[in-house]
């Protein structure tokens, strides 16, 4: 499909999500490729991640050693716990979220549009699905990160003009990573600010539909 | 005052009927009361209504999930976070009732399950929540705005019984939740008629300092020690295909 | 003002109401004379107080030895835990309440009338008061006992026919304690199960605006 | 990160504006920050809206009370479940400015006054609850019927500033209350821009076991050691003139 280029894989588009985070912050990773997040935190920040469960400053995904059945993640995968940490029920886990004092919540997502839409909870032809604490974070993060291959499996562009899916939330997304690039919804198009190692513009645009704006210092994403 | 104590899981789920609402506790393994899971599939009641998080698949090795009771057909509706699987390609048995038109699924934001379940236990009719606002979610519901954000009616969920997994636990029903066991657990609790506790370990009332209790005992009817009864203690959850875990 | 009547002491009062509190009964006490009946709750039953504060399963007021800054019951007075024990915050004490969990709330009053309505939260003449927790608990608890003295220091009668003060509650009382008798409210009158010793019906009636009705069974108060 | 613990009371006090909203924690003694009220007393800012419990008359033993706040008349209007003393018969400067008009002086139910902190914090707008229906508190508010039963509508308090004392506390804001302690603490903390607490200990982060912490810290911004910071560590309780009390 593509010349020179190699997708990026799924731990270098968490290590250039991580490098996101401020110090301080209080972040929420979803299911899926997020939760890889917590791995590649930058040494010189502390970030606080929140889960649904109520897990408050968790860290890294544990090895099978450190596993417990008492630790995981909003993925419930095994993680540790920082010194930071603390629990509380779910219930109030959502209050935090709902109360705004997550910093980002990062999301996988079906699809992304240029407006700030997206969609995560549903695919086409199927009935029920899976919401998960999506919609809670998407209205009360302050801002939303949307980590998500390029294409679907049979390589259908994910970034669109709008989506087509049920949506998550409206007009909420701040930044969009994928394995092609790194991306901001603008209203009309895509800034496309860093692009993967070997890839054009041009390429990108064409597994995009959707309007894509170089950034003026475009560059390769590096982490 | 009698004691909370009973001596079997069967003893545990006793008297749940056909028909009856049950809140499902856990995310993950974490908190997930797979005895009394076990137990009510062995017990038999029919036509139930499960209110939780999601409903596992069958897992394969002889831990017996909310996914088994609705593959057996014992589930008349489910209400949910999840009713389909986080992985799309897995299609569960759930899903496919569902599609069937076998089961009624009704889906929910995560939070707002919660937060009505809380509301639930705590005497609040009705909340407004912005969670869902400009989705299919709010198909139906009162929306309203304060400050200027719109917002959407939730109404309370109580339930007949809820299945709790807990930590430490006292005679009196006072319990302690580990970590993420913690969950759904305590609101879970407080919003059902009778709360049932599967606990890692019970132990005389006065031996938990009050200051740690997570939930207190007059909101738990029947709790049964694990070790005690012959239960599965340890469910190991879902390792990721992550850095860390790779690196090991 | 009576014959060979002497009024019940406070103590008396609330040990009365204590004997009404059955085996595992979840009972609030209030400000007042209330807060004096977990010093008399027989010996073969297991009551679990609970107050506004968050303390659930506490027991008897503490000595002035006993005392610590840490544990004080809905009066804000020190009492001791019991083994029962367990804490919970002022949201979810109030959850509990709401959730119909309380058996009994015994609560002061100024005033109580013959259709179960309540006041016990503000005096005539005055702009402000003390409403506490009293509507919470009169609208959650199953029972609510009144525990007060049967008329004002100046010998007007707070049992009558229609409450003059504000209300607390409407129609929920279901059993007043005075230092006169034991009275419950049946919507046209005031049945008198039990009468302060040294008194006669007429005395009684007398300091009531509200007809009284004698049980059939009527004794002296004891405990 | 920045550390959160200040050195003295009148650091964590520092900013507070005339004009600010203040959620003061407290039931009787236990979890009262008398030495951040102190504090503010000195501090000067005026034209404060307190949020509380109560507030208590002056106690004339040097311990501040919120009351002394509004004899100073340093408070414009207070949000209150009790705006009179428990005792009719003795009247609070409160009281007294009151009815001469010198401050709004608004009263709730205590449940209500205590879910609507808990929504602020919950990020909930409003909810419906039972207590005041049919009384001077139900005027002027919406009133609802759910499942026959009639509710008022309540909305959501936030504030610029919580006050609050606790037990123990990390240098990353964790809290852990003891007993009594806890009452409007944890709700307040969560409804506040700028949570500050007085704490009878501080330890490291860490030091405390995540499963007894009641108040996750990032809810709070200053922590100050009490001994440290040469406050006031104990003031008991008032003793009641009860038999058990009399028979010591």
């Amino acid at each position: 499909m593509s010349g020179a280029g190699k997708r990026l894989t799924r731990d270098l588009m968490a290590a250039r999500v991580a490098a996101e985070f401020g110090d301080g912050w209080i972040v929420n990773l979803g299911v899926g490729i997020p939760t890889r997040c917590s791995d590649f935190v930058p040494e010189d920040r502390t970030v606080v991640f929140h889960a649904e469960n109520g897990v408050i400053g968790y860290g890294r995904n544990a090895t099978i050693e450190e596993a417990t059945p008492y630790v995981v993640n909003g993925g419930a995968q095994p993680v540790l716990l920082t010194p930071l940490a603390s629990i509380v029920h779910h219930a109030d886990a959502f209050a935090i979220i709902r109360r705004g004092l997550l910093d980002a919540a990062v999301l996988g997502a079906y699809e992304g549009a240029v407006n700030g839409d997206f969609a995560n909870w549903r695919i086409s032809g199927r009935k029920g699905g899976g919401i998960g604490g999506a919609m809670d974070l998407a209205t009360g993060a302050k801002r939303v990160f949307l980590l998500l291959e390029h294409t679907t499996r049979d390589g259908r562009p994910r970034l669109l003009e709008r989506c087509s899916l049920p949506l998550t939330a409206s007009g909420v997304v701040t930044l969009i990573m994928t394995d092609l690039g790194l991306f901001e919804p603008t209203g009309d198009s895509f800034r496309l600010r860093e692009i993967a190692p070997g890839f054009t513009v041009d390429e990108v645009q064409r597994l995009t539909v959707a309007p894509l704006v170089p950034a003026p210092d475009l560059r390769e994403v590096t982490v | 005052m009698r004691s909370k104590v009973v001596s079997s899981f069967a003893e545990a789920v006793s008297g749940i009927e056909d028909g009856s609402s049950i809140l499902v506790a856990g995310f993950g393994e974490p908190g997930t009361p797979h005895n009394l899971i076990g137990a009510l599939y062995e017990q038999g009641a029919r036509d139930l209504t499960l209110i939780a998080n999601g409903a596992g698949g069958p897992r394969g090795d002889g831990v017996t999930t909310t996914g088994d009771l609705v593959a057996a057909k014992r589930v008349r509706r489910v209400l949910l976070a999840f009713t389909a699987s986080t992985h799309p390609s897995r299609q569960t048995e759930l899903e496919r009732l569902h599609e069937a038109g076998g089961i009624e699924a009704q889906i929910t934001p995560q939070g707002t399950l919660a937060e009505r379940i809380r509301a639930g236990g705590a005497g609040i009719p009705a909340f407004y929540t912005p969670a869902g606002v400009g989705t299919e979610v709010a198909e139906g519901k009162e929306q309203r705005t304060f400050g200027g954000r719109s917002y959407l009616l939730e109404e309370a969920i109580t339930a007949g019984y809820a299945l709790l997994r807990c930590w430490k636990a006292d005679t009196f029903g006072n319990l302690v939740f580990r970590r993420a066991q913690r969950n759904f657990n305590p609101i879970m609790a407080t919003a059902a008629d009778c709360t049932i506790v599967e606990a890692e370990e019970v132990v005389e009332a006065g031996a938990l300092d009050p200051d740690v209790i997570h939930t207190p005992g007059i909101f738990v009817e029947r709790v049964v020690s694990i070790p005690q009864a012959g239960g599965r203690l340890r469910v190991l959850p879902l390792m990721p295909a992550s850095a860390s875990a790779r690196s090991s």
